[in-house]
């Protein structure tokens, strides 16, 4: 990993203050339990009792809402966040010593576990925390397929089952937002821009550590009753459910706060600090998809933090946004939601096509097909997303005159996104084929996106979304494109960019296997899972009728297929980690900025800055 | 597809590697046009009503003119992969052309596919047309559908005090559902006449259908309300006008 | 080489022991675990003829005190389980003892008696085929998936018992409805019953808290073969 | 609205402040899809009319609801338009060099930060019925909720810019003080949606 070779000049830290020393993730834990049980015991002790006039009985909510609450304060203090903030309210702004301290200079290891804004050490940060999300979601996927084995159910109770699908859905979906912008556009995207960091370096240490703080709530709501309602949290459901849906919300809540400052970090560094003549015709097409995506998310992801918020006014205050008996209306929450919910697939979708088509050129050594074409296609896609959201509400009869309309804007998102095909194949179509996994990963993808693409238009259409909606089917569609393209792009983007993470190449052979078994098993899976759905079995079921069950036999058992690979690829990077082969600068002999600077890569990334003439897909141009 | 128009004099369409694309192009969409429609119409089963059977009718169409589509991908990706491999730690000779982009093919790619769109949603709009021909049918039958956690039940307005907990119907008469929740959101699904609409606490929302088939179908919850979701379930029995009127004298309704 | 594939098979083994670890803890962790026998009481003449004939006693308390471990003492509760065994094609013989107050039903279509034998009920010595909507302590709803074999319905509404008879000495309740009736059982297989009257008190529609979690208000209801 | 410092010391005050800006800007995007989608949501609950209870009827135990005047949301948006144009009135000291002008400027919005924040509470405190009362009150108390976290947030800032300008800290770049006015005018336009959104009952 990087060692902390920076300017050598000032290396005395003696204006510091002691305290930026003291915190790390240890304190922030500490600090974040004791608040919290702090929290807990006052608000137990303080808050009246509920009264049988009450409708809605508020006092365990508001417990629970307040300890997770402390947690979160005690965790952002613990860890160092506010540090800044009221050095800056005092006047005593950072010195250049305390911020190289800050950006882990001399720490070594140490700096994994501190508020450190160097975006590499950040990029580490949310590459290990990717993986870990992806182990939890991957264990409930587990436990639902295996409960899934036979009709009846019956090995889960119900109650649990419904919390683990929705845990499996919400955490998975966050993984996969943060899986290529956290580690690879925290990383690789400043090296690639010929930046030395972020534009604000503390943001993006604030980004990572609250998605730290937000998961022990999440987890919590195992033990608080659960969540019934899926991870779409559907008021007024949602109102109803044990307390557990106070974790969904205080998750979601913080969550959203990082993707902001996320959003925000990542577009100001690539308006702002791309390296001198690295026009937007020279900026390589992985930065386009990062940042419409965080682009995406920057307006999208308020309006999912207001509709949590009311949820959590609505079980703990006893308001009425969503509560029929007092004016609210369930209508709202899905309009909500959904207005961030579409762009949210988007969200991830981008960054991973953006790595793919970044890959293309490199492994078929030839220049990018239509380079504008690609930028067209990223950009129509965000301009549609945004007004697509009623086509998961087709059903919901809130406005069945609006069913044409949205048809039309979700129909429309094909030709975008055929745009993205045919930057690819064109890339392919007589290239020397370098045949590694990030080059399998394209094939991959054009398959999979393709099988999701296609799915999509059935459900695109109301009368089809009439026997489809709220079936297997649609788990099934958005399988395809959120895993079988998301995350193949995120595993190729993992084997392509680990040898300048890691300074190793990750093992050849393993990954080989582990990349057939994923991709096989997914879709042995998913296409069963199609199958039962257009048979008529219902999304989030428990039990199912018995007719279905040689389709979720022959899921469950893709499912397993897929656990193993993935297993063996976690075995590959965490051994490849340690001891792989070494790897050169640049072993893909890419031309891309990320490639030209050493591994390990230096503290400021570039000694003197660099300036580009060209665009980085120069390939094919030697011998004319 | 003139992605593949290169430097040499032949025009391009004129080369084996076109050629060959076209041909594996053909074969493709023919495989994949056939097997996804088959498959498709083979799941979903017999249709019990018109509107199922515009469905399925429908997603053959929609298959049969994305296979096109999804067969040139394929063709093209594949050709290239059968073309030129190389394996090892070192890259291969930098590709022997060096088109960047091809505006002509970029065209005629958008606007196929945005005819493709154009076509989708005009088709889309007329079967939206005819699905909502029941709702104004004139000698609809109309039932009140009531999703409570995790039951559905049924009232019968034009014989009041007839209730059910399976649903009665009789054939080739349209039927109006009008459906409301009593405490979280339900869906009201009959599994095979391809009808669907939520149950909103709070809210009426309507929904029709003319049931063409005498059986026994299904009704399912098709959205997560809770605890016992995967059972909320009851049965449709489709009969004959004579047998619906007798069933309706058996609950103590005037036929 | 060697080395890797040992570590990779080692990973996988060790994924999978995880995972099935955390599964048979997540499957044993349920509020209630226990399952209530019928216990034979000989032949029962039925309109289907002479069946085998079983009883089952069961309580509704307005509480779970009576539980050893109860997550929410308070809550309303059948007892003394909420999971049934019952044989298939037989006669089985209910008896509850419904100690819970009530109200007006929200949803009258569950103050109808359907699928027990001859479609009545015996509520404290008299037969009845549907109850006063406005008095309802609490349902007792049988029903399957509706798949042909058992697309189930069965319900008894339990009449409430007025404030004023609700006295209580010790923790002992008294004077309870007895609710009597008799079911036939179709094939075996796995059912669920629950409560349709909104009881749980301080949650939206009164259907969470007891209402939506395992172990008070709902619960298996197993026709097993023989 | 931290400053970045981590590579000033080769980096022109322009070239940061500009960078600033940006981020700021970014993040009060963020905030206006916010505060729009709390209109959407005060509007469609208004237009729905769930139940007729978006005022919801009098009944024994709950009092009929009161649409209260938007008289008090304006005047929370004038307050902040007052801050607005004091922080302007910094804005101009700082760039002619007139130290006290701008500590002066500086330290009167604060001043109108922390009134509005109080004078938002005491709003919240008075209100003729409470959140538990219909789809109405419950966006009431959103609509002001969402004011006094902005003020909060404003007081926090204008207290640290007051402070920084008496530092003198503003000698050589006051780029802090032009982000803090993109703030405050941000400030402003969303109390004065909030009352917007009040005026229809």
């Amino acid at each position: 990993m990087t060692t902390t070779m920076g300017r050598t000049a000032s290396a005395g830290h003696s204006a510091k203050s002691p305290l930026i020393e003291k915190l790390n993730v240890f304190t922030a834990f500490g600090l974040g339990i004791i608040l919290a049980v702090v929290f807990y015991v006052l608000a137990a002790k303080l808050i009246p009792e509920d009264t049988d006039a009450m409708l809605i009985h508020t006092k365990h909510d508001q417990i629970i809402l307040l300890a997770m609450i402390g947690w979160f304060i005690g965790f952002m203090v613990g860890i160092g966040a506010l540090i800044g903030p009221f050095r800056w309210l005092l006047g005593k702004d950072l010195s250049h010593d305390e911020n190289m301290f800050y950006a882990g200079k001399d720490l070594g290891t140490k700096r994994y576990f501190r508020y450190t804004t160097d975006h590499k050490v950040v990029g580490i940060q949310y590459l290990v925390t990717t993986m870990i999300i992806f182990g939890v979601g991957g264990i409930l996927a587990m436990l639902i397929r295996t409960n899934l084995g036979n009709p009846e159910g019956g090995w889960i109770h119900p109650q649990a089952y419904n919390a683990i699908v929705g845990i499996h859905g919400i955490i998975m979906i966050v993984g996969t937002i943060i899986m290529i912008t956290g580690p690879f556009g925290n990383f690789v995207m400043p090296i690639m821009i010929g930046a030395r960091d972020m534009a604000f370096p503390r943001l993006n240490a604030l980004s990572f550590w609250l998605i730290v703080a937000a998961i022990p709530p999440i987890l919590s709501s195992f033990f608080l009753g659960g969540i019934m309602t899926g991870w779409t949290a559907y008021e007024p459901l949602a109102s109803e459910s044990p307390a557990g849906m106070d974790g969904y919300i205080m998750f979601i809540c913080i969550f959203a706060i990082s993707t902001m400052v996320a959003g925000a970090n990542i577009t100001a560094t690539v308006v702002r600090m791309r390296a001198r003549g690295m026009t937007w015709n020279r900026t390589p097409i992985f930065i386009y998809g990062v940042v419409a995506s965080v682009a995406l998310a920057l307006p999208a992801f308020p309006v999912f933090f207001l509709s949590q918020i009311m949820s959590a006014f609505d079980r703990a205050m006893g308001t009425t946004f969503y509560n029929p008996a007092g004016g609210g209306s369930g209508w709202l929450y899905e309009n909500l939601f959904w207005l961030m919910g579409h762009p949210e697939v988007y969200v991830i979708l981008l960054p991973a096509i953006g790595a793919l088509m970044e890959m293309a050129p490199v492994f078929t050594r030839r220049p990018l097909f239509s380079f504008n074409v690609a930028v067209m296609g990223i950009a129509g896609i965000c301009g549609l997303s945004a007004l697509v959201w009623a086509h998961h509400m087709y059903m919901s009869g809130w406005a069945p005159l609006l069913n044409g309309p949205f048809m039309l804007t979700t129909e429309l998102i094909s030709i975008p996104t055929g745009m993205l095909f045919l930057v690819l194949v064109g890339t392919l179509w007589r290239g020397r084929l370098w045949l590694t996994v990030p080059m399998a990963s394209i094939y991959a993808l054009l398959w999979n996106f393709m099988v999701g693409g296609i799915t999509g238009i059935y459900l695109s259409d109301v009368p089809a979304d009439g026997a489809l909606h709220g079936t297997m089917f649609v788990t099934a569609h958005f399988h395809y494109t959120l895993m079988g393209a998301g995350l193949t792009g995120a595993i190729a983007s993992l084997s392509y960019w680990f040898p300048k993470m890691t300074g190793r190449m990750l093992d050849r052979r393993l990954s080989w296997v582990s990349f057939w078994m994923v991709q096989i098993g997914f879709n042995v899976a998913f296409m069963g899972m199609f199958l039962v759905g257009l048979a008529g079995q219902p999304r989030r079921v428990e039990a199912y009728n018995a007719m279905f069950n040689r389709g979720n036999m022959v899921t469950t058992a893709g499912a397993y297929v897929i656990m193993t690979g993935m297993l063996i690829l976690l075995f590959a990077v965490v051994d490849s980690w340690r001891n792989g082969i070494k790897a050169s600068d640049n072993p893909w002999f890419a031309k891309t900025l990320e490639w030209s600077v050493p591994t390990p890569v230096p503290l400021e990334n570039f000694a003197t800055l660099p300036v580009v003439t060209t665009d980085a897909y120069g390939y094919g141009k030697a011998k004319s | 597809m003139s992605q593949t128009q290169t430097q040499d004099k032949a025009p391009w369409w004129k080369r084996k590697d076109v050629k060959e694309t076209a041909i594996l192009w053909v074969i493709l969409s023919v495989l994949l046009g056939g097997i996804a429609g088959e498959v498709i119409a083979r799941s979903m089963g017999a249709p019990a009503s018109e509107t199922m059977a515009n469905t399925i009718r429908m997603m053959k169409v929609f298959t049969w003119v994305s296979a096109p589509v999804a067969g040139l991908v394929g063709a093209i990706a594949l050709k290239s992969l059968l073309q030129k491999r190389h394996y090892g730690d070192t890259p291969p000779a930098e590709s022997d052309h060096e088109i960047a982009n091809s505006p002509k093919a970029a065209a005629v790619w958008i606007v196929t596919s945005g005819l493709l769109c154009l076509f989708a949603l005009v088709f889309g709009m007329i079967v939206m047309q005819e699905d909502a021909k029941s709702l104004q049918a004139p000698n609809a039958i109309h039932v009140n559908v009531t999703g409570q956690q995790w039951l559905w039940n049924f009232d019968y307005p034009d014989n009041a005090g007839v209730r059910s907990h399976d649903l009665y119907l009789p054939v080739d008469r349209p039927v109006i559902f009008n459906v409301s929740a009593k405490d979280v959101k339900h869906s009201f699904w009959i599994v095979q006449m391809g009808v669907k609409v939520d149950a909103n606490p709070g809210y009426i929302t309507q929904t029709a259908v003319t049931p063409n088939k005498i059986g026994v179908f299904d009704v399912r919850c098709a959205e997560l309300c809770g605890l016992l979701h995967a059972y909320m379930q009851s049965q449709v029995h489709v009969v004959s006008q004579a047998d619906y009127d007798a069933w309706i004298k058996s609950q103590g309704g005037r036929a | 080489m060697n080395r890797r594939i040992v570590g990779a098979f080692a990973t996988v083994v060790l994924g999978a022991g995880l995972i099935a670890g955390i599964g048979t803890y997540v499957s044993a962790a349920k509020a209630d675990t226990t399952i209530l026998d019928a216990t034979p009481a000989g032949t029962l003449e039925t309109p289907q003829g002479t069946l085998k004939h079983y009883t089952m006693d069961l309580s509704i308390y307005p509480d779970s005190f009576f539980k050893t471990s109860s997550p929410h003492p308070d809550w309303v509760s059948y007892g003394p389980s909420t999971n049934f065994r019952v044989p298939a094609h037989s006669a089985i013989t209910f008896t509850m003892k419904q100690y819970d107050s009530g109200e007006p039903i929200t949803n009258d279509f569950f103050a109808r008696v359907a699928g027990t034998m001859n479609g009545t009920i015996n509520i404290n010595g008299k037969d009845v085929t549907k109850v006063d909507a406005n008095t309802i302590g609490h349902t007792f709803t049988v029903r399957g998936l509706s798949n042909g074999k058992s697309n189930v319905f069965i319900n008894v509404p339990m009449p409430m018992v007025p404030e004023d008879k609700m006295s209580e000495n010790e923790g002992e309740y008294i004077n309870p409805t007895i609710v009597k009736f008799t079911i036939i059982t179709g094939d075996a297989g796995e059912y669920v019953w629950n409560c349709e009257f909104p009881c749980g008190d301080g949650t939206l529609a009164r259907f969470g808290g007891p209402m939506s979690s395992q172990g008070f208000m709902s619960g298996h209801f197993i026709v097993t073969d023989n | 609205m931290s400053q970045e410092t981590t590579h000033a010391h080769h980096e022109h005050p322009d070239v940061v402040g500009s960078r600033n800006r940006l981020g700021v800007i970014l993040i009060i995007v963020a905030d206006v899809a916010m505060a729009l989608s709390i209109l959407f949501v005060y509007f469609y609950l208004k237009g729905q009319n769930v139940n007729n209870m978006w005022l919801p009827a009098a009944t024994e135990e709950v009092p009929a609801t009161v649409p209260v005047s938007s008289m008090g949301a304006l005047y929370i948006a004038i307050i902040s338009g007052f801050g607005m144009l004091l922080n302007r009135y910094a804005l101009q000291g700082a760039k002619a060099k007139n130290q006290a002008q701008l500590t002066l400027g500086a330290m009167i919005a604060f001043a109108m930060s922390v009134i509005g924040l109080v004078y938002q509470i005491q709003q919240m405190n008075s209100a003729p019925f409470t959140m538990r009362m219909g789809a109405y009150a419950s966006c009431y108390y959103l609509i002001a909720g969402l004011n006094a976290l902005h003020l909060a947030l404003t007081a926090f800032i204008s207290l640290g810019n007051w402070n920084r300008a008496r530092l003198g800290l503003y000698k050589t770049d006051h780029w802090h003080v032009e982000i803090i006015q993109v703030w405050w005018i941000w400030m402003t336009v969303s109390a004065a949606l909030g009352a917007f959104a009040l005026s229809f009952t």
